[in-house]
Formats: C-alpha cells, structure tokens, sequence
C-alpha cells in the first residue's frame, strides 16, 4: 500500500489499483480535485468511472493506492464514516426510497440522529423542517413534499437524490449520471443546479452528455481501461486524438 | 406550517382505533366470553403474538427475515422455567430423589450437583432479567457477527435456522442440564403462589395482555421514529442509506434485539400459562410457524401481528379439534394464499377495503375536525414484485 | 404368582363383582350387542362428580398424535383403543352405558398435547383418557391430570421414574422391560461385553442407565460404547465401525423412529448380519410396527425384549389378532404398544365396574388388584403402584417381519418404576 | 482410546471410516445437487425440497410393489426403473409447483420461503393420507444388499457403492448440462441477467420451469437413493431441509464445485467427530463450525468475486 502524501487538495487519489479476479478495473490512477471545482469523468463503458466513484465512498475496497480526503487518508474507512468525513455520493440509477414521501427522503438524509439512538429520539424540529424545504426548493421539487417518491418522475428522482446529498452537506459531491433520463429543459435546469452547488461545494460527475460536460466541466479526466487517457479543459480534452479516437469518435 | 403535534405523530387516528379496538377484544370482550380454560388457550397465544410483533419490526420494516425467533422465544421460556422448577424442587417436594433439592431430571441423569449456570435462578429478579436480557445478548451476538459482514436476506434465514436446529439438538442432547426432549415440566407456585388455578389464569392473561401492549407501543414508537423510516429505506436502498451516513448493521441488530427481548417475553409468559417450557419451541418449524403468524396479520401491521397469531391459532385448534387431518391441508393452502395473494395479510385487506370507511364514518361521527392527514408521512405496503 | 390358567373365561372382576364372569373371548368379539346382566346404577349413583356419564352413555378421550412424526407410532394405539371400546360397547358397554369417544390429536406436539387434555378434561369432562405415546407428551399432560383430576390410561414401554395417582401405566416401565432381556442373552449367549445405542432422549439414556448398571453390577459384564443419535438421524456407519472396532458380543439398541430404519439397513448394509451366529444384537425399541418401515430381511435374527408380541400363540391373541385385522385391514400389525393400548379401556371397564362408579377417585381406588385374564398377552393385574404385572417375553425377528418367541419369564416381572440400586 | 487394537485393525477402521464419510458425502450430495440448482441459479427457496425427495422415495416404493407383483423376474432390476420414474415424478410436479406459484415470486424470494413451505405442509398431508403415516419399507433387491469383502477386515458396503455411483453420474450429468449443454448456457444467461436473455431470444419462462423442474427430478432421484439408507415416512424429508440449505449456502449460492466441496467436508468432518464423540455432540459442533465459518466468510467457500 502506498502512502499518499500531504496536499492543498480537497481530494487526492494516488496509485489507485483494484483488481477484481485478475482483472484490474482501475489501474494506478492518480488524480487530483481542488475546492469548489466541478470535475467531470467521462470514458467509455468499462473504462472504471463508476468503479472510481465506488472506491472513494467505500463501497468497494481498493488493491493498492491511497485516497486522501482533506489529507485525511479514508481508503480503509466504512462507507458510513466517510460520509461523516464529507463526502456524498450520487448512483447511477436514481436510488431514493420508493416507499418514503420526499420529505421523508430528505429528512433520512439529515445529518442528524445517524446513530440508532439518535434517531430513535430524533424529533422534526422546527429547524429540520425548514432546512428540509430550502433544500426541496432548490431541487424544484417544493410541492411534491407529501408525494411518495416512487410517483416522481425519473428527472425528478435523479434531483431527490441530489437534494438528499446536498442536505447532507458533504464538501465533496459525486454524481453518477446526473442528467441520464433527462428532458432537455430538465437538463438545463439540473445544469443550474449544479453550477450553484459549486459555489459552496466540490463535485465530481460522471457524465456522457458532450454538451452538457462542456456547459458545467471546470475540468475533465477522461479515462480509458482503468487508466487516465487525458486530463484537462473540455476543450483541450475534446481536441486531443486519442480522446476522439477511443471515446468520442471520428 | 402545520404545528406538529407529537402524540398525532406517534398514533393516527386510525391507527388509535385500531389498538382501542384490540384493546376492547382482548381486555373485555374476551374475557367476557370465554371460560377461564378458554382464556388460558388465548393467553398462550398471545404469547406468540409477542414473536409477531418483534418479526412485523424485523421482517417487515428491516428486511431481515429470521427464521429463529425459536430461539429468543424458547430462552426466554426456559429462564422463567428455570426459575419456577427450581421453586418446584425444594428438598421437601423431591425426598424421593437420590439428591433432593435439585430438578428431578438432573436427578434422573444422576446429577448430584446444581450446575453453575442454574443457580442464579433461585432469584425472580435475575429470571424477570435474564428473559429479556439473555435473548437480546444471543441476537445481538448473532446481529453483530451477520450484519457486520453485511450477511442479509436469505442467507440470514437460513443461518439462524441452523442456528435453531443447533440449539435445539443440544437442549435434547444435554437432557440432565436442560430436561431434554421433556422440556421443564411439573412447574407449579411462583413465590408459593399456585399457579394453576383459575385466579392465576386470569391474572396471568391480564399480565400478558399489558406486556402485550406495552411491546406494541414500544414497537409503534420506534415504527413511527426515524429509525422507523430508516428501517424502511433500507429495505429497498441499503446503499443509499448506507451513503447518507448510517451505519446500517447498527439499525439491523436494534430491531433484531428488540424482536428478540419481545420474543423472550412471549415464551415466559407461555411458561407462566402453560406451567412448562418444551423445547418443541425452539425449532425451526416452530421459528418458522411464528413468521407465519406474521404474515397473515400483515408484515407490516403491528396489530395485524397479533390478529395473525391469533386467529391461526385459534384456526389451528378449532381444525385440529375437529377435522385433524385437514388442518395441514388448510394450514398450507393459507401460507401460499398469503404469500401470493394478499402480501400485506390481513391487515393490508383492512386498510384497501374497509379502512376508507371506517375513516369516513370517524369523520361524519367527530364532525367538526378535518381528517388528519398524516403529513409528509408515507403508509408502507408490500408491493408485488418488489424484493423484500 | 397366582395367576389364571383359565384364560376362556372372560373377566374376573376382583371377586366380590360377578358381572361379566360368563363372556368368553368369542362372544366378547362378536358384533351382537349384549345386554349387561345386572341392572343400570342410575346415573346419579355412578357419577358424583359432573363426569359426561348419561342414563345410557359415558364419553371418554383418546389423545394421540394423528398429525405430524409421531403419527407413524400412535396409529396403532388409536387403532387398538377403538377397537376395545367398540367390543365393550358390543358387549353392553359399562355400567349398562356405552362408551362414546371423542377424538383429539396430539399433532406431535407436546405443548398441544396439554391444550388438548385440558379440553378433554374440563370441556368435555370426558371420564377417562387412553392416549399419550412419547415421555415428553406424557410429562407435559401429567400435571394437568393431577390438577384436574383425570384418569389416563398409557400405553407405551417407559423409562419408570414415575408414579401418578392419575395414570395407569398400561405398557412395561424400564426394569421389566430390559432386566429379563439382559438376564436371558446373557445367558443364552454367554454375553459379557455390550455397546448401548440409542435415539438421545430421556427413554433410552434411562434404558441404558438401567442397562448398564445391571450388566456391570449383577451380570459381571461390560458397556464397551454408549453411544447416542439425535432424533430422526440417518447416518450409522461412524457408529458401526466403532461397533466392529469394540466387537461386543451384544448391541443393546433403543434407537426410535425413522433412525431405526436407516440403522439397521445400515447394519446390514455393513456386513454385521444379525441372521448369522456372529451378530447378536437386543433391541427394546422395536415392535412389529417399526419393521414394517425397516423390512424383515434388513432386521432378521435381531432379538427384542418386551412383553407381547402378535406371534403369541394363545386364544385370547388369536381372537383379538383376527379382531384387529377384521377391523382394520388384513394388513395391520399389531406391535407392543399396541396391544397395551388395547388394554386401557378394558382395565378401566373393569375397575369402573369393580368400583361400581365412574368417579375418578373410586376408579382409583379400585385399580390396585383389578385383573384381566383375557389379555392379548395373558394374564396381567395392576400393581399397586399403577403399573402391571406382566411377563416378559424375548422374540427373535423373522423375515416375514413377525416375531418368534423364544423365550417367556415364568413369573410375571414386578413393575418397579423406582428401582433401588438402578438410579 | 486405540492403544488395545492393533496397528491392522486400525487401519481397517480408518479405510472403513474413510469409506463411511464418503456415502456420507455422495448422500449430502444427492441431497443438495437439486437444491444447488434451484436456490443457487434461480435464488428460489424451495423449503418443499425434502418432500420432493420423500415423493421419489414413494415412487420407489410403488415401483418396487409394481415389480413384485408383476414382473417378479425383473425384480433385480427394479431400482433403475424406479430411479427413472422419480426423477420424471419429481420433476413433473417440480414444473406444476413453478407454474403454479413460484413463477409469481421471483422477486420476492424470502416469499418463495414461505410458499413453499407451505407446499411442503400439504405435501407431507397428502403422502399421509395416500400412503398412511407408518413408515414403508422398500424392498432392496437382493444384490444391493450386503458388503463387498475388500481384505479381511475391511467390508464395504454395497448400497453405499450404489449411492457413490449414483452420485457420482448425477453430478457428471448436472455439471455437463450446465456447463456443456446450450440449454444449461441459456439457464446461466437467464440468471445473469434475465431482459438480455429475453432480448436474445431465451424463452426465460420455459427456462426457469425447466430449471425447476430439474431441481426437483434431482430430489427426487436422491429420495429414491434413500430409500436404501433411510426411513421413507410422510415427514421424512423435514429431517434433511437444514441440512441441505447448509451444505448449499456453505458451498457458495451459483457455486455447483463449491456445492461439491462444501458437501465433502461437512460430511468428513461429521463421520469423523462422529467417531470419537457420539452423534449428537458430532452434529452439533459439525453445525457450529459450518455457522462460525459463514459468519466470517458468508459467500461460501466458492464464489466469485464479481464488480458491483
């Protein structure tokens, strides 16, 4: 296991291997995310972008390499702590609780009352609620409070998970597909979002739509095979050839 | 903004009818009606129906579907049965014996000696204790070691039910240290008190009743906290909520022990009325006739649970007493019923067809005050087709 | 031991009653209703205590398993009991009154078992039960008996340990059962070293206590294995290898249930066949009804010790073997147990009409003493202590799955439910 | 404890020890194969799994009655008729019990649990209704029965030699289907992911009932095995459900090689304690063991470690 050193980076990712029989879906990977940024990942299928994603929130367990948050080495914490540590994480497919309100949804994710007895005594203060609604407003979703989550539409849920991420508070935001099932003015709309979010928070989006990574991007990696194929403005990285030639297409 | 008033919160108003009206069949109209012999019968089983409440919070808000509640219900039982045999046998009542003093079943196996672990069962503190502690420590030793390793679903049925079967072949197996196959029998005063007769049946039933209900409300509280919702949320999203920051095993093993303790109260409160503890209890087809109970009340119904124990049971005697060789035949065909046409059990067909009504007639009977919607608040069902 | 040579003649009824002295076994058999000779007690004579005894009936329980594991052993009992209560209703009933039943299953239980026998009591107020087949149902219903006072008459071979004022214990306790058995293949076959097998619960680890007290103490032998099995288990062969590492001259086997099958196909399986000289192997949990699962082939030339068997050859068994199968099918066997249950309506007839009412108490009362000379198995007399005198009889198994007897006590065995020196 | 025998005998022992783990394991084997199949490939639950057996162990038995009284010549020969007609039997109402509800309950398998358990109350009211609660005894040909002299001491059982065999082709037969055959090709596509099996143009319905179906002709075949070792009664097959779910969930769900390993060491292990400490506390700690080592390795002994 390699020791990451020390940076001025909110997120450093170094030597990142994992290896699942043999074979390594994220191969030595080194990158590197500043405060406030908005990077993008972008690759083909396969290329490791979710897998990237699973190995900086937990869910899966890396090979080799370091993963350091704030300097704060979090390769080894639980999926739990490393939410507490800040960092929130969005999946592919929109995963809110079809069973709950969406208040219900975003009060689960208040990050208050985590332990079991915590939530036991956990009460709907006045405070929540408030926070609950500020939060469903900037998600456009104010009057589906008392909706079940199960009858929004697919924007609609991919913004609920946005929203539960964002009540949480993390510094750092990872999105898998945001956008995916979107209509066009949904898009434009989740764009805004994030363009907003970005003023507090640091995101990390995994996207395939070209326009829309260019409209919100600070910066884009583009990976191939489990390694970095380029890095860089969208423009620089639209514009390199071995971009257009394994992803982007002649 | 709506004011929220905290006991609205904690009991609907449907919800408020439903255990007032549990509460009118089990305290007045039951007793009112049936012989003390038949009350006694009802008693015990409204001691599974302890069982089926602990399972509603497990199975039907966690998702963690145990197939050894056997186990919590049969500890429990056998402390209690532990206290009251060794009340049984005073040197007085067991002269007869090589050893007087100890139960005659150790005396049987030519025991001579009171083994270590019996002893603090002279104390009715430390038995009252031990069966809600003893259960609560073997599920969260259980929980612990299976939800930490994120062991779920049916994997978790299928360990607890071994987990079932090994307890039950040591009890059988160890007959001097635990009774064997004959369980603890010829129970009979608690602190000199007897308690076979009639008096002791009434009151016993009036005990089991107000523990009944003192779990329920236990359960409804933790249904209608925030553990409650989470519990829900993972059901479906076990990574979601792992991401919103929770420590998932921590909430499982909660329930798991809570449905555990209530379970160990059931099975004393059937030593109490039934005067023995069988480790026919421990099993896994006893274990898995308990989720049973569950399902038929409504895995999501709190008072459905014990609708479910109950009326089972009650079928199970009436069809045994008369047409025994149906009774598996009926007893079957209502699992597969259940299973795949009414999910939500009993309780589920209450709230489609008559729960409306009901709500309409509150309404046209208090007048003035407008439905009280459960705001924000979600009522969970059991979909078809949705992986539980 | 006094006992009756005359085994035609029917009911000897403690002497100072004469009522049924007349009956032979045929007639007792036969399908015409008799009428009692003496005239009916009114009812309010023979039943002081609320008991469902009418001007013309008397209702009594049978509780046995007809649902789940133990259905397989109690169909047999309930078979037998009904039998008896329709041949005593042929031949005038009790009292002038016929006896009705009413039917409850144990279901395998023994939790239901005590439900059940505490409806038969209070509810139906039935005025004697015969049923129960495993300890552990037995223990869950005794004190129920005993609180509500009831009378059950038990069928099965038990391991003693027990004396009800409310039981009568209609099969052999331990000592009976297994002391003339160990006596005798010891004899017989010089036997100084035995391995103990059995299904793990109270009868067998008692039997074998039992076992290997007598065998140390008075038969100069050794136990060179005790071994145990759970219930229902079908894997033999580890236990078999110790048995031919340890070669005892006899196996002493109380396996119970499905294990019985897969055990002895398993001997056989193995090599130790019990039907050559080399083998010998004494069982005391193995009646007609388990070879039946078991096959005669797989279990030939095994000895058990009890005290009946169908083979027997006297009028009274031929008579209520061609009842038996008369009723119930050419088929049926009839084991150990299930001629004890056959006996239960019977003694209770007889100690009702000794007693002259169907209160409990005086039912009681008169047992100690009450004979029945035309016993399937002979002559048999309720001992003071609830349990009977009876002989006991070793069989050797046969191909055909019948027993041949081979050997018969001469006295009948002392039932001894406490046995000083055994404990 | 071997100190009075001598250094053959115990050898003899040992090789008989040996042997006897071995039916053992062809026995855990047989058992679990069907239910490998259907828990492990379809993730259904199939609590009735023992009835199934039990159901092949009747037909054996009509079988053997059917040869007796008709053909008393074949009679030698019946077992491999009756082993046929199990697995046809079992698997005929293997694929009635899926169509008629397992196929509603795919995606609710701790619901398939509960159904089928069910099913198995009904099941075993039925053989008891149809066959009577006593215990039926089949009868054995003759040339199954007895041992087979291998040196002085040591005998080895013939039926326990029938049951290895038979074991041994059932397994040949089931890997060679699943791993060989295009038809175990579409059962694995199907439990990969089922809406590109359908795209492709696998009909996952007939798959899944044949799956099932298979499973079940499985058991039954292993009923029909037992009959040689075991007791055939209505409620025999509850004995062996625990059991079987074990050697299955330890082997690794989707694993057959895993199923095949797990059934050997559970089956060593037990004939083994069972030698030096007597059943009960053999099957216990057997139990105990397998459970301890779940909680820390809860995917079995063989799986695949796959990306999320």
């Amino acid at each position: 296991m390699t020791e990451g050193s020390n940076t001025d980076f909110l997120l450093a990712v170094e030597g990142l291997t994992v290896s699942f029989d043999g074979f390594k879906a994220v191969n030595n990977l080194s990158f590197y995310v500043d405060e406030n940024e908005i990077r993008v990942i972008i690759g083909p299928n396969g290329a490791g972008k979710t897998t990237v994603l699973d190995l900086i929130c937990g869910r899966t367990k890396s090979t080799d390499g370091s993963i350091r948050f704030k300097n704060k080495e979090i390769t080894r914490l639980k999926e739990h702590e490393i939410v507490k540590v800040g960092v929130g994480r969005k999946f592919q497919n929109p995963s809110v609780y079809s069973d709950l309100t969406v208040f219900e949804n975003l009060e689960i994710s208040y990050p208050k009352g985590r332990s079991v007895f915590g939530s036991l005594g956990f009460k709907r203060t006045e405070t929540v609620i408030n926070k609950i609604q500020e939060i469903a407003g900037r998600i456009y979703l104010s009057d589906q409070l008392d909706v079940q989550a199960d009858l929004l539409s697919h924007g609609q849920k991919q913004w609920l998970e946005i929203g539960m991420l964002l009540i949480q508070e993390p510094q750092l935001l990872m999105l898998d597909e945001p956008v995916a099932g979107m209509s066009v003015s949904e898009r434009q709309q989740t764009a805004l979002l994030l363009k907003e979010i970005a003023k507090q928070q640091t995101m990390i989006v995994i996207e395939h739509d070209m326009q829309f990574v260019a409209e919100i991007a600070d910066k884009v990696t583009v990976l191939h095979q489990g390694q970095i194929l380029a890095e860089g403005s969208p423009e620089k990285v639209k514009s390199d050839p071995k971009v257009i030639e394994v992803y982007l297409g002649h | 903004m709506m004011p929220f008033n905290h006991m609205k919160d904690y009991l609907t108003r449907q919800e408020a009818l439903s255990f007032a009206v549990l509460a009118l069949v089990l305290l007045v109209l039951l007793p009112l009606s049936l012989d003390v012999m038949r009350l006694n019968q009802v008693g015990k089983y409204l001691s599974f129906a302890f069982v089926a409440v602990g399972l509603v919070l497990c199975w039907g808000y966690g998702g963690i579907l145990s197939l050894g509640q056997g186990i919590f219900y049969g500890l429990g039982g056998y402390a209690m049965a532990m206290y009251l045999k060794l009340e049984a046998s005073s040197p007085q009542n067991t002269l007869i014996q090589t050893t007087p003093g100890i139960p005659d079943f150790m005396d049987w196996n030519r025991i001579t000696e009171l083994p270590w672990f019996w002893e603090p069962f002279y104390s009715l503190t430390f038995a009252i204790i031990a069966i809600v502690v003893l259960p609560s420590i073997v599920a969260y030793l259980i929980g612990v070691a299976m939800f930490k390793r994120r062991v779920g679903g049916v994997y978790f049925a299928i360990i607890t039910q071994s987990i079932a079967a090994i307890l039950t072949i040591l009890i059988i197996g160890q007959q001097g240290l635990t009774g064997g196959i004959n369980g603890i029998t010829d129970l009979r005063t608690l602190k000199g008190w007897d308690i076979h007769t009639d008096v002791a049946n009434y009151v016993f039933y009036f005990l089991c009743v107000f523990l009944l209900f003192v779990c329920l409300l236990i359960a409804q509280f933790i249904k209608k906290s925030k553990t409650g919702r989470i519990l829900i949320a993972m059901r479906g999203q076990e990574d979601r909520v792992r991401f919103s920051g929770y420590d998932i095993a921590n909430f499982k093993t909660f329930v798991f022990v809570v449905g555990a303790a209530f379970s160990g109260i059931g099975g004393a409160m059937f030593t109490l009325q039934e005067g023995f503890m069988s480790p026919s209890f421990v099993g896994v087809v006893p274990s898995i006739e308990m989720v049973i109970f569950c399902a038929v009340g409504g895995r999501l119904s709190l008072v459905g649970a014990v609708y479910g124990a109950l009326l089972v049971n009650i079928a199970k005697t009436t069809f045994g007493e008369t047409f025994p060789e149906l009774w598996l035949f009926a007893m079957g065909l209502i699992f597969i019923g259940i299973v795949l046409g009414l999910p939500n059990g009993l309780a589920g067909v209450y709230s489609t067809w008559l729960a409306p009504k009901v709500d309409e007639m509150l309404n046209r009977l208090l007048g003035h005050e407008k439905q009280n919607q459960e705001i924000y608040t979600s009522i969970p069902i059991v979909k078809q087709g949705v992986v539980s | 031991m006094a006992q009756s040579k005359d085994l035609g003649k029917g009911f000897k009824l403690n002497r100072r009653h004469f009522l049924a002295a007349a009956i032979s076994a045929a007639v007792m058999l036969s399908t015409t209703p008799m009428m009692a000779l003496a005239d009916k007690p009114a009812t309010a004579d023979v039943n002081t205590t609320g008991l469902a005894v009418t001007d013309d009936t008397v209702t009594v329980g049978i509780l046995h398993s007809i649902t789940g594991t133990m259905a397989i052993s109690e169909e047999g009992s309930v078979q037998a009991e009904i039998l008896a209560i329709e041949q005593i209703n042929a031949m005038g009933g009790v009292l002038g009154r016929q006896i009705q039943y009413i039917q409850e299953d144990g279901a395998s239980d023994w939790p239901t078992f005590a439900d059940r026998s505490r409806k038969l009591l209070r509810q139906d107020n039935v005025a004697a039960v015969f049923g129960c087949w495993t300890s552990a149902s037995r223990k869950a219903v005794l004190p129920i008996f005993e609180r509500f006072n009831g009378m059950l008459y038990y069928p099965t071979f038990y391991e003693g340990l027990e004396q009800s004022p409310n039981v009568i214990y209609t099969g052999q306790e331990a000592t009976q059962q297994i002391l003339a058995g160990l006596d005798w293949i010891s004899n017989e076959k010089s036997a100084k070293s035995f391995y103990l097998i059995g299904s793990d619960y109270i009868w067998p680890r008692t039997s074998n206590k039992i076992a290997r007290i007598h065998i140390e103490q008075h038969l100069g032998g050794s136990v060179v294995g005790e071994d145990y099995f759970p219930l229902g288990h079908t894997s033999f062969n580890s236990v078999i290898n110790r048995i031919r590492l340890r070669k005892p001259d006899v196996v002493f086997a109380s396996v119970v249930g499905g294990s019985n099958v897969a055990f002895y196909r398993q001997l056989k399986a193995a090599g130790l066949d019990m039907s050559k000289e080399d083998f010998t192997l004494l069982t005391i949990s193995v009646t007609e009804d388990e070879i039946l699962g078991i096959g005669g082939e797989n279990i030939e030339g095994a000895y058990a010790s009890m005290k009946y068997f169908q083979s027997l050859d006297n009028e009274n068994n031929d008579a209520f073997v061609k009842a038996f199968k008369e009723r119930w099918g050419e088929n049926a066997v009839i084991g150990d147990v299930t001629q004890a249950a056959y006996l239960g309506p019977w003694l209770w007839k007889a100690a009702v009409e000794a007693a002259g009412s169907f209160d409990v108490d005086k039912v009681r009362e008169a047992s100690p003493g009450v004979e029945l000379t035309t016993a399937p198995e002979g002559y048999v007399r309720i001992h003071e202590n609830h349990h009977l005198w009876s002989k006991t009889r070793i069989g050797e198994a046969q191909r055909d799955g019948q027993f041949k007897v081979v050997y018969e006590t001469d006295d009948l065995m002392e039932p001894n439910p406490f046995p000083a020196g055994y404990q | 404890m071997f100190s009075d025998f001598s250094t053959a005998e115990l050898m003899a022992i040992f090789a008989m020890q040996g042997f006897a783990g071995l039916i053992l394991f062809a026995v855990f084997i047989l058992m679990a194969l069907g239910l490998a199949i259907i828990f492990g490939q379809m993730g259904v639950i199939n609590m009735a799994h023992g009835e199934f057996m039990i159901l092949g162990a009747y037909v054996t038995y009509l079988t053997s009655t059917l040869f007796s009284t008709h053909a008393p010549d074949l009679f030698g020969a019946y077992f491999f008729f009756a082993i046929v007609f199990a697995f046809f039997a079992a698997a005929l109402l293997g694929a009635l019990v899926e169509w008629s509800m397992i196929r509603f309950l795919y995606h609710r398998p701790l619901d398939t649990l509960l159904a089928t358990w069910g099913l198995s109350l009904i099941l075993q009211q039925a053989y008891r209704s149809i066959f009577g609660a006593r215990e039926v005894g089949v009868v054995i040909p003759d040339w199954l029965m007895g041992s087979y002299q291998l040196t002085d001491m040591i005998e080895v059982p013939i039926n326990g030699i029938f049951v290895m065999c038979l074991a041994l082709a059932a397994t040949v037969f089931v890997i060679t289907l699943m791993y060989r055959s295009r038809w175990g090709m579409q059962v694995r596509a199907v439990v990969q992911n089922r809406q590109m099996a359908g795209a492709v143009g696998i009909n996952s319905a007939k798959v899944d009932r044949m799956t099932f179906a298979l499973g079940c002709g499985i058991a039954g075949v292993a009923g029909s095995a037992f009959t040689m070792i075991g007791s055939t009664g209505p409620s025999s097959g509850q004995l062996y459900i625990v059991d079987t779910f074990l050697v299955v969930v330890f082997g690794g769900a989707g694993s057959l090689l895993g199923t095949v390993a797990s059934a050997f060491s559970i089956s060593q292990s037990q004939s083994i304690l069972e030698f030096f400490m007597g059943g009960s506390m053999a099957k216990v700690l057997t139990l105990l063991i397998v459970v301890m080592i779940l909680m820390f390795r809860p995917q079995g002994l063989f799986s695949l470690k796959v990306r999320r």
